[in-house]
């Protein structure tokens, strides 16, 4: 357990939902794996970036929200999107450009948006959705509603000014966002440690936002941080900020030549993986069998295919298409 | 209609606007307690509170970005950014984020942003401190670029942004905040985007200005009245994007000549687009290439004379008229 | 000469450039160990060390005004930004700071600081990483802006950069990066800022290119020669700041038809002022108006189809000169 | 004396320096009252950021630097520069927008510049300039010098992401950088306990630099602070942050109407002023004797007075000058 956050003690959770964390964490697994091999087939194009190894911080910290907490985060977004409960389908028909993907083919990996589910976005340039994040905190606030803003960013947000700027107006307004940072050690092939002057956490408690590191390869413990975090927010305390301590399997990007780390450190937080970590926990609880388990896999494995075939059939937006929506018309009601 | 000041209407605009739609909040630095570096907002604060009228930290990236997430949210939001100087510290937040969500979620969000921003140059405050950037602003689809140059304009362009489903830039030319003129009272008044004004009419030569330099068109159309006996058409394009090209090409085409005059630098300047669509649309008519008279092409200095010098004036454009005839 | 790509003619370039003067130093994201996100100074860390070769946080501002501070200490800094897209949160650094300094302070200091993005669209890479914004800096005095179409060109233009006493943006195109050609080796090549060049002569009509569009150019060339028997004068401007309007002159009077070609958005591009610059100084030559074929106004989608839509082609270049014939 | 800031016991300044302290205190006070004036009679225009009040900050950081030590600072620099012993009469000349000012009437006052006294610019955007101190921190050490940058900038700029950018940059690049924020309570009329969420010198900390607040009308004291953060910097141990209690007299710019301050407040600081509390502090020391002061004070009320002459006396810089230093020509040698 990170620093300061108090221990759930015997609260275990309880089978379903660990079941549907261990679900959830192995179709994100699986996605990723297979938009890897769209990627090689030319399906999926541009810019793609992939979240195996993190799944525990999606999983965890967005099982915590409510329907109507809103969600902002980085261009690393479809695990995101799939632990909010996106369709897979959408999602992988979003990624192959098709008129049924969440942004009908015009956002793509980077941009994944879903305002049905309060996702309300991946965004590409480094920090450049914190502020806002702040900004749904104040629209919160400004019509007394308790619901709240998740803003998930990467350890190398952190180096933008964008980032102080959003923490400090969150603060001095005691806005009700929930700040998550995912710390998986690099911003591209640059070492956290080179990069900023402190711990995440730290530098965010200096603006007097009460601040946790956590072990982001423990789904049940991202899920109850960001349940207490949640709980602050909603009780009208102002904003809370987790750092969670978490790693990427795979390059920043698919050109990435991966120069700057050895097979050895990544084999090393292979062994932390979180996925396995909830199995073996829940075996040894007696919360799931080998049987159960083989049951989850396959059907991850067929909702991947399918979400493949789904975006497969679906056609790609007309030419005609290509001047809607520059400017929203305006309705003479409003 | 009352007469009053450009300031005064601005702020009738907002005031009203707030009035009518609980949805609308302004924030900004020093619009509070200090009532506006320009005084557009003062007042404001007593009648609406600090909620709907908040004072912001030096912060401008994160009150427009806060802008955008308070609109995605279903507020309609006005961040003043205190000048347009300050406003390329924000600026990824205007292109990347509020112009272009519209567009990348394929229609599912709007950005209902109003942001307001004094400009232009005259009051020798230096390189940093006197950019007219309206036409960089035009630049990027999915922005709406508004610049009144009359009170009365201002405020009925300023309500209709509110009531704008899309993210508006709203340039305010800091040597107008005091001309007075004829404001109608009806708070229902709007003026809509996309239709330029003709503000005089004449045979000889078009004039095309915005904001600040719609002023300099109309004395320069005096001058050339009384001392050269030419009728020059004046034309107030009021919004750069989107643009009313056909007020302007219909002019053209009665009197085959036009001058284009704007604050900003010449080069690679929003005259240079206006300039290319009239030959563009009207190059049989044209008499004679169509003239720019703008900035020039420095860092705006101190000294009061090298200003002037470096700004355009309505000398400068009665010498582009008689050049052309 | 050597044939080479684009990349290695740029890596060669500072590489050259950092062996000559020792006050030459690179900073960046991910120019170190990563080598690059485009392989430009693939090998540099390894030759020149952490100091020569400092890879940064992610914090353009911070290492722009880092740049520009460096300079002032009479260094001669190279930050690359890893694309123009990122350029934005930058851009105050650039605007008020680094091209402004040498006017303001009426010499005492200059700022000798090379600012290198990757630019263009093409990759599927969506509306935030798409940008084309070569012409929005060219419009800012005290700012010289380089955009090379060829790797000896991108040679001979980065070495003249480092050579120049004030800032440069030097910008290159993500799709020409495996682009080949003949580099001359000589280390004292330079190419020379505001020379323009004519790739290729011709009668019919003059295509004026930067770029990835002098490529949209050349091969619009070959089409009009191959299928219509039309001789078109290519010119790559190679830096739009300062910008060779004399070669581009010459050619129309001798064609009296000109297409200005670019990536960016058309309205409120710099084409426009390439356009009107042509009118201003060749109206008489004109047979017909100039055309631009630039990108369509919407933010860039991420599908193909649709993307390939959005940027001008060099059938667009094709149809503009038989329209206009 | 400030926290952290360990005494200097016993070592009293030496009555030649706090007699040059007084005296430049005194001129700046002067130099200031003076162009409200001129502003007033329309010799000075443009924007005019007034000093009056924080004296102690400018001539008590300044006098501990090296003649090589670089300033960077904001648009309230006519105190820097004087303290920086540029000619007065030559920063006057700016105000006049004369040929004979610091920037040959381009600057204006928020650009004061004078390469020579390595006084490297008054900035007007709000932060703008902290970069730049980072470069040159970064010159300094890439040169492997021992000068250090002055940074100075107000408690408003901390609200921008620069500041944040600035300082995690010097941090982990351990920088040679002195910052020092002239906290005077405001940031136009928004209290800067609006504006940042925790103590400006807390959250420099934050970055792991060593930081202090300390009292900026007390000229001793920022003296010597600033002689302890000189030599940390030149030890190679990287940057150092001073925060200054100060306040302005009056308004922000001469635009002010100053309605978000009462009189008595202002009252209050003045009955703190710097330079009472040397002049009264010396007289008890035996150090200055009522001639003397008057001694100063007519000496800078004549060198105020010749300020304007000269600059009155200048011309206007020439209109065939506009285009000069637009960029500079390339020298062939280099
Ligand atoms: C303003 C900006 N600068 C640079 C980039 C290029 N870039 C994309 S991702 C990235 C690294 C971000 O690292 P981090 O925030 O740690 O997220 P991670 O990729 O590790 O999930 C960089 C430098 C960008 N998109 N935006
Ligand atoms: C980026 C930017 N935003 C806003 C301004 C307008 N402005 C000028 S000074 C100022 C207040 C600055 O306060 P502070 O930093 O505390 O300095 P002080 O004036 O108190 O010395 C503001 C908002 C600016 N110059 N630059
Ligand atoms: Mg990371
Ligand atoms: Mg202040």
């Amino acid at each position: 357990m990170g620093q300061g956050i108090p221990e759930i003690a015997g609260k275990s959770l309880n089978g379903d939902l660990q079941q549907q964390f261990l679900y959830e964490m192995l179709l994100i697994r699986r996605f990723e794996e297979k938009c890897a091999e769209m990627y090689s087939l030319g399906k999926i194009r541009g810019f793609l970036h992939l979240y195996t190894g993190e799944e525990a911080c999606a999983v965890g910290a967005i099982n915590a929200l409510r329907d109507d907490d809103k969600i902002v985060t980085h261009y690393r977004d479809h695990g995101h999107a799939l632990a909010r409960g996106i369709d897979a389908n959408r999602i992988m028909a979003e990624l192959f450009a098709r008129v049924d993907g969440t942004n009908k083919g015009r956002g793509g990996s980077m941009h994944i948006f879903d305002v049905d589910s309060n996702f309300l976005g991946g965004y590409a340039i480094v920090a450049g959705h914190m502020p806002i994040a702040t900004g749904l905190g104040l629209a919160a606030q400004f019509t007394q509603k308790d619901w709240a803003t998740l803003c998930i960013f990467g350890d190398g947000g952190v180096g933008e000014g964008e980032f102080h700027e959003a923490l400090n107006l969150a603060a001095i307004w005691k806005l009700p966002v929930v700040w998550f940072c995912e710390n998986n050690g690099y911003g591209m092939g640059v070492p956290f440690d080179d990069s900023l002057a402190n711990d995440v956490y730290k530098i965010a408690a200096a603006y007097q936002i009460p601040s946790v590191r956590i072990d982001g390869m423990d789904v049940l413990e991202v899920y109850s941080a960001t349940q207490l975090a949640l709980a602050h927010c909603r009780e009208g305390n102002g904003p809370y900020f987790i750092e969670a301590l978490t790693y990427r399997y795979r390059g920043h990007s698919m050109a990435d030549p991966e120069l700057y780390r050895t097979k050895e450190e990544v084999e090393s937080f292979r062994q932390k993986d979180a996925i396995q970590r909830l199995r073996n926990s829940m075996m040894a609880g007696g919360l799931l069998d080998e049987s159960g388990y083989n049951a989850l896999v396959d059907r991850v494995e067929s909702e991947v295919d399918e979400a493949v075939a789904f975006a497969d059939a679906s056609p790609e937006p007309g030419l005609h298409t290509l001047y809607d929506h520059v400017t929203k018309e305006r309705e003479e009601s409003s | 209609m009352t007469e009053m000041r450009m300031r005064d209407a601005i702020r009738d605009a907002m005031r009203e606007e707030m009035l009518r739609d609980d949805r609308v909040f302004l924030m900004g630095e020093d619009i509070g307690a200090y009532g506006g570096s320009y005084a557009c907002t003062r007042g404001l604060l007593d009648e609406f509170g600090p909620e709907r009228v908040r004072d912001t930290p030096i912060s401008e990236s994160g009150i427009v970005g806060a802008g955008v997430g308070a609109a995605l949210a279903g507020l309609v939001p006005m961040v003043e950014i205190m000048t347009i100087n300050f406003s390329l510290v924000a600026l990824d937040q205007i292109v990347n984020n509020a112009s272009k969500l519209h567009y990348m979620t394929s229609g599912q969000v709007n950005v209902p942003l109003v942001l307001r921003m004094a400009s232009g140059a005259g009051s020798q405050l230096g390189a940093t401190h006197s950019h007219s950037l309206e036409g960089m602003f035009a630049h990027f689809p999915g922005l709406t670029v508004v610049c009144p140059a009359f009170p009365g304009d201002a405020k009925g362009l300023l309500k209709r942004a509110f009531r704008e489903p899309n993210p508006v830039v709203f340039i305010e030319h800091t040597a107008l905040y005091g001309v007075r003129g004829e404001v109608p009272e009806d708070p229902e008044h709007l003026v809509e985007f996309g239709e330029a004004a003709v503000l005089r009419s004449g045979k000889d030569v078009t004039l095309v200005g915005y904001s600040g330099s719609v002023h300099q068109c109309t004395r320069a159309a005096d001058i050339l009245a009384a001392e050269h006996g030419l009728a020059a058409e004046v034309i107030d394009l009021r919004t750069l994007r989107p643009l009313d090209m056909s007020t302007v090409i219909k002019s053209v085409q009665q009197t085959n000549r036009a001058v284009v005059v704007e604050d900003d630098w010449k080069f690679g300047g929003f005259a240079g687009e206006i300039s290319a669509q009239i030959m563009e649309l009207a190059f049989d008519w044209l008499d004679a290439p169509v003239a720019r008279v703008a900035g020039k092409d420095v860092p705006m200095p101190y000294n009061r004379n090298l200003e002037y010098a470096a700004l355009p004036s309505e000398e400068d454009v009665v010498e582009a008229v008689l050049g052309m005839l």
